[in-house]
C-alpha cells in the first residue's frame, strides 16, 4: 500500500506556497478532506487540519440522527475501497452544535443530504451556523430517496441549489455523481442555481460478493467505489466540466500523491478533496502531496492558479 | 485493499471460556502473523462485521475470544466446528515488546488480547497478571496467564471488587515499569492515574465502534484520533491528552455517549 | 501483473464441464473473447479459441472501413487500462468475407456499431452472413455519435434492437454502457426491443493526463477504462440488470481469474466475456478460469445454472 | 499496467548514423534493462505513439535509432538534446542468448534491434555481421559490428544487390548455427527458405501496425499471433506456420495489403 503513496514526480527545485483564495475564503494549500472520511466529528476534521489539509468537509449531515447501513461497510477491492456507510450522522443541528465549539483552523465545509429542495434549504440554515461552505451531498450512490437519486434530475438539482443559496451567505457547493452520462448537464444546473463551485467526483456505483458464501459483502448490498481505481473517471469528469462550466470545480477521487493531484489540477480542479488516501497512506498525506504539489509548480514556474485547467490548451 | 476482502474461514476448534464468552480457532495465516493488541474485522454473513482482538496464535491458526452481547457475538457463539466466518485484518497497531518488569491488567474480555500478548513474550522479562470479572466464572485465562490476583465484583473469588483496588499493593514490593491493559474503560481510566502518579509507562488497548478497521469512516475516533488504525494499543502521553478518553464514547451516528 | 492471474479459489475437487447453451447455441465453456479485444481479424479470433474460449466477439465492425483515432491508442492507469482506439475495422462486408473463409472453432459474435437503427439494420444484415449472433455495440464511450451516444436514450435503444432483430435469424445481443444512471431501463429498452440477451458492461469513461508536458495523453483525450478496476462496477451492473430483466446477461469487466468469474456468475451472468485479461495475463486466462470455475462447480456441487444469480437469494 | 504510462524523458545525446537516420539516447532504466530485441513505445506529445526497437544500452540510458518515415519519425529527428520524448515499455520477447557460431543478418533500420544484440554478446560464440541497405551512406552500424560482409540496392557499397543474396557464400565455409535477423519482410523471408533448406535455426525481428503494444488491441495480429507481446521476435517454427507473413501486413483499420 504505502508505496503507491509515493511521489513520482521529481522534487527539486524550491518550494513555493500553494496556499489559495477560492470562493471567498482563504486555504493555506488546496487539499481538502472529503466528505465522509474522518469527520464524522469535529475531531476528526481537526486532525486532518492538523496533519497539512488546507480544508475540510463534514460527513453528509441529515434533519436526523441516522445509525447508517448494517455492517459490513466497506470492503477493499482492487486499488481501492467499496464502501456503504448509509450516511451515519449525529444529525444536523447537533454536528452544528459541537462544531461551533471547536477551532478547527481551515475553513470548514458542511455537507449535507436531504430528500427535496426544503430539506436541503433546512439543512443549509441550520449548518451555516458553524461553517464557512456548504457542499449539497447529490450524489451518494447508496442511499435510498437521497444522494444520487436527487442529483441525477438537472432541473431538481437547480432547485435544490437555488433553495440552498437562499438560505445562506456562505458558498455553496454542488458534488455530482459519477454515475450518470450527464454530469455536464447537472454541473451547469447546479451553476444556474447560484452554486459557486462544483465537487465531482463522488464514489462510482459497484459492489462485490464473496465466491465462497456467494452473498453480497457489503450490509447494504451495493456501495461506492473509491480510491486510485476511480482517479481516471474523476479526471475525466472534471475535464468535461471545466469545459461546460465557469464556477471553479473541486477535485476528488483517488488523489494519493502529487502526480494525481496535478493531473486533477490540469484537467481543471481549483483545489482537490482527499478521501480514501488517508486510510491507504498516512494522514500526512496532505502535508505530503502538498509538498510535491508546491514542488511541482516552483519547478515549472508556475503558480496554483496558472496551472488550473492547462490540459485544456489547444 | 485487496487485503481488506474477508477472507472466509472454517472454524477449526471452539471453546467455552466461561458461560458467556468462548473462543474461537481459525486457519488464517495472516492474523496469525499479526502483533499482540492488533484486532480483525470478523464477518458472520448476514448477520455482521465487528472488530475483534487476536487473543492467541499457533502456527497459522489464530483464536479469537468472544463475549455473547448482542446480534453478531451471538451468532458467533451459535458456530460449531467447520462452520463458515470471514475475517480480514490483522489491523490497526499493538502493544510494545516488554523491555522491563511489567503488569497485566485485564478486564472482562479485555484479557483477550493480553492472553495473545502473554503467549507472545519471548523476551524474559517478568510479566505480573491481574485479572478482573464480574464473578468467579467470568474470569479468563486465570491460570494461563499465572495471575498473581484475580478480583471479582461480586466476591466469589479473589478481591471483592474492582481489580484496580488492588494494583497498587501488587505495585509496591515490585520493581515494575509498565502496566499493558486492556478492558472496560474506567478500568484504564484509573490505570493511567496510577501510572502517572507513580512514573510508570502504559499501553493500554481500547475500543470504539469500528465500521471500516481501515482509517477511512471516523465511527471509531477518539477526539481526531483513529482507534482502528493509529490504535487501538495507545501510550500513555496520548491517552493522558484525549479529552474524550473514559467520558465519552460514540454511538453507531457520531453521537456522544456517557461512558 | 501475472501474480493478479492467480486462481485464489480453493482448486480441490474433481473437475466437471462447463459447457454451456445459451442463446441457441453451444458453447464448450461460457468464456468469451470481448469485443475489440485481440479479435480484430479472425485469425486472433481463432487464437483465443485455440487458448480456451467458449466463444469470441468481433471487435466493432461499422460500415465503413475506420483507422481509429489517432496514438496514443491505450495508456496504463492503477488496475487497469484506458484504451481509445476509436472504432478501427475494416468494414462489416471486408470482416464478413474474410471470416466467411475460416473456421474459427466456436461460436461467433459479430459485433457492429452505428448511428442509427437503419444502419444497425443493415450492418446486422451483413454481419449475419458469417456470424453466429450479432452484439449491438450501444457503449463505446469514446466515439462521436456512435458508441454510448446511441446507447444511453431507451426509445432508441429499443429502436436499433428492434430493427436489428428485423434484420436476422440470429441472436441478438445489447452491450449496454455503465455511464449512466438508467442502466437497468436500457436494458429492458433491449428486451422489449427483442434482444436475446444484454451484455454489461462495456468501459467506464476515464481519461489520463501527462503531468509533465501537461498534455492528456491519449490522442483522442478521453477513453475507456477496463481491468480490474472496473470489477465492482460490472458486478453492480450484472446484479442490477438481474433484477430487472429476465433474458441472459453476458458479464464483462476485470475477468482475470475464477474468482472474478464466479462474482459476475453469482451477480446473475450466464456468460461472461474477457477482454483487457488477455493483456494482463497470458491467453491462457480463458483456460485457466474455465478450470478454477469448474473446479469450483464441482467442490460446490453446483452446476453453472445453478451458480447463475445465486447472489440474489434473500 | 501502472507501467504502461508514458515515462517523460529528456533526449540525452542525439546522433545522426545516415542522412535518413538517426539516434537518440534517454536515461530511461526500465528499457535499459530490456532483452535485445524487445522495443518501446515513443510519444511525441501532440504527434503520435510508435513502436521502436531499443538499439543499445548503456548503464540506465537506452538508444534508439529511428528511420525518418512519416509524421512521428520526422517529429523525433526534429527533436534535440533537453527535449522532451514518452516512453513506455520495454515489450515483448526479445532474441535468445546465442549458443553457437552465429550469423547477424540485418536490411535497412532492422540493424537497430541486432546492433544492441551484438553489444549485448556477452558469450564467446562467433557472430557474422551482414548488412543491407538502398546505399552506402544508408548502411547502419557496419564498423560497430564489425560487418564481413555489406550490400547496396545501388552498388555503391560491398555486393551490388540485395544481402540475402551473399548469405550463401558466406555460410558456405563456415560452422554457423542460426541466424538473428531484422529487416524487411522480403529479406527475412528469403533468410527462413535458406535456414530450412539448410538445417539452421533462425529468429526473426517482426513489425506490424501496433496501436496497444501490450497484446491488447490486435492491430499486430499475424494470422492470431500477436506480434507486440508474443513476438516482435519469432523462431523459425513459428514463422513458417504463418500464412501472413511475407505476403500480407494489416493497415491501422486491419485491411490486409500486400507487403
Ligand atoms: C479493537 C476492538 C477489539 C475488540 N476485541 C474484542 C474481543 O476480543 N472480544 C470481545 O468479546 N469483544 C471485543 N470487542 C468488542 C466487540 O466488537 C463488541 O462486543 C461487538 O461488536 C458487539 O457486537 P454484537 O453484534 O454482539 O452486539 P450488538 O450490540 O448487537 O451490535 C449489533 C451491531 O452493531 C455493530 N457493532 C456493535 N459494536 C460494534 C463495534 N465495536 N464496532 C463496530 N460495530 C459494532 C455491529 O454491526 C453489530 O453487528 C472489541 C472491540 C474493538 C473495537
Ligand atoms: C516492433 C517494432 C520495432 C520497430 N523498430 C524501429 C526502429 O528501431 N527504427 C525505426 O526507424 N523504425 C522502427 N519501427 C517502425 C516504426 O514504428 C515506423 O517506422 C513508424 O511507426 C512510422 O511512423 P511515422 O509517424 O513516422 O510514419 P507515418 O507513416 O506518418 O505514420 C503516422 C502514424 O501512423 C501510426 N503508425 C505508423 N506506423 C506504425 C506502427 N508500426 N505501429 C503503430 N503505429 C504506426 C502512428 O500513429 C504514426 O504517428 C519498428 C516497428 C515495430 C513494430
Ligand atoms: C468511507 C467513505 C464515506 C464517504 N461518505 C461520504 C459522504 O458522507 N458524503 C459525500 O459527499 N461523500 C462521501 N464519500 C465520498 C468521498 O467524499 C469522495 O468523493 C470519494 O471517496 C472519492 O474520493 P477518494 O478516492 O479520495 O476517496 C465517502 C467516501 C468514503 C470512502
Ligand atoms: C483495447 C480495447 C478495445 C475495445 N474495443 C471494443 C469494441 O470495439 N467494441 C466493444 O463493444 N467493446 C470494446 N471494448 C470493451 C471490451 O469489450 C470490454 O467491454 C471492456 O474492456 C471490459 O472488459 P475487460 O475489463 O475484461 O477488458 C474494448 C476494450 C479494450 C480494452
Ligand atoms: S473504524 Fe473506520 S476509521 Fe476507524
Ligand atoms: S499492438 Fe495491440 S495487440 Fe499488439
Amino acid at each position: 500500500m504505502a508505496s503507491s503513496c509515493r511521489a513520482t514526480v521529481k522534487t527539486v527545485g524550491n518550494r513555493t506556497g500553494t496556499s489559495t483564495k477560492l470562493l471567498g475564503l482563504k486555504f493555506t494549500n488546496p487539499l481538502f478532506l472529503a466528505s465522509g472520511v474522518m469527520g464524522t466529528t469535529p475531531g476528526g476534521l481537526k486532525s486532518a487540519v492538523d496533519a497539512g489539509a488546507g480544508g475540510v468537509v463534514t460527513k453528509s449531515l441529515g434533519l436526523e440522527a441516522r445509525k447508517g447501513h448494517s455492517s459490513p461497510n466497506v470492503v477493499g477491492v482492487d486499488c481501492g475501497y467499496l464502501n456503504a456507510m448509509g450516511l451515519p450522522n449525529p444529525g444536523v443541528e447537533y454536528f452544528t452544535e459541537e462544531l461551533s465549539k471547536v477551532d478547527v483552523g481551515a475553513p470548514v465545509f458542511a455537507s449535507i443530504f436531504g430528500e427535496d429542495p426544503d430539506q436541503f434549504a433546512k439543512l443549509t440554515e441550520i449548518a451555516s451556523g458553524a461553517a464557512d461552505g456548504i457542499e449539497l451531498n447529490l450524489s451518494c450512490p447508496h442511499a435510498e430517496k437521497v444522494g444520487s437519486a436527487v442529483g441525477t434530475d438537472p432541473d431538481l438539482v437547480e432547485r435544490i441549489v437555488s433553495k440552498a443559496v437562499d438560505a445562506t451567505d456562505l458558498p455553496v457547493l454542488a458534488k455530482l455523481t459519477p454515475n450518470t452520462d450527464r454530469i455536464v448537464d447537472i454541473g451547469r444546473a447546479a451553476e444556474s442555481g447560484g452554486a459557486a463551485g462544483v465537487v465531482a467526483i463522488n464514489t462510482v456505483s459497484g459492489m462485490a460478493i464473496d465466491v465462497e458464501t456467494k452473498r453480497p459483502v457489503l450490509g447494504n448490498v451495493t456501495g461506492g467505489l473509491s480510491g486510485r481505481a476511480i482517479h481516471p473517471v474523476a479526471v475525466k469528469a472534471v475535464y468535461d466540466l471545466y469545459e461546460g462550466l465557469s464556477v471553479p470545480i473541486i477535485g476528488v477521487g483517488g488523489v494519493e500523491t502529487p502526480e494525481t493531484a496535478v493531473e486533477l489540477i490540469l484537467a481543471g480542479a481549483s483545489a482537490l478533496q482527499i478521501g480514501t488516501a488517508v486510510a491507504t497512506c498516512e494522514l500526512s498525506v496532505f502535508r505530503d502531496v502538498d509538498r510535491g504539489l508546491a514542488e511541482y509548480l516552483s519547478q515549472e514556474d508556475l503558480s496554483l492558479e496558472d496551472l488550473v485547467g492547462l490540459a485544456h490548451r489547444n | 485493499m485487496g487485503n481488506d476482502k474477508p477472507r472466509i474461514r472454517e472454524v477449526a476448534l471452539t471453546g467455552q471460556e466461561s458461560p458467556t464468552v468462548k473462543t474461537i480457532r481459525l486457519y488464517d495465516p495472516p492474523t496469525s502473523d499479526a502483533a499482540p493488541g492488533q484486532f480483525a474485522m470478523l464477518w458472520v454473513p448476514d448477520s455482521g462485521e465487528i472488530p475483534i482482538a487476536i487473543s492467541g496464535t499457533e502456527e497459522e491458526y489464530s483464536e479469537f475470544t468472544i463475549k455473547h452481547r448482542g446480534e453478531t457475538t451471538s451468532e458467533i457463539h451459535d458456530l460449531g466446528v467447520g462452520d463458515k466466518i470471514g475475517v480480514r485484518g490483522p489491523y490497526g497497531v499493538g502493544f510494545s515488546r516488554p523491555t522491563g518488569p511489567a503488569v497485566i491488567l485485564g478486564g472482562g474480555y479485555g484479557v483477550a488480547p493480553l492472553r495473545y500478548f502473554y503467549q507472545s513474550n519471548s523476551s524474559n522479562v517478568p510479566l505480573t497478571t491481574l485479572i478482573g470479572a464480574t464473578s468467579a466464572e467470568e474470569l479468563l485465562f486465570v491460570d494461563e496467564l499465572d495471575a498473581e490476583i484475580v478480583s471479582t465484583d461480586d466476591g466469589s473469588r479473589g478481591h471483592h471488587g474492582y481489580i484496580t483496588e488492588v494494583i497498587e499493593d501488587v505495585l509496591e514490593g515490585k520493581d515494575v515499569e509498565m502496566i499493558y491493559t486492556a478492558g472496560p474503560e474506567p478500568m484504564i481510566l484509573r490505570a493511567l492515574e496510577i501510572c502517572k502518579s507513580r512514573g510508570l509507562d502504559l499501553e493500554a488497548s481500547l475500543e470504539r465502534v469500528m465500521k471500516c478497521g481501515v482509517g477511512l469512516c471516523g465511527s471509531c475516533l477518539i477526539d481526531g484520533f483513529r482507534v482502528c488504525k493509529d490504535g487501538p494499543v495507545v501510550g500513555l502521553d496520548q491517552l493522558d491528552e484525549f479529552s474524550e478518553f473514559g467520558r465519552w464514547t460514540r454511538t453507531a451516528s457520531g453521537k456522544k455517549e456517557p461512558i
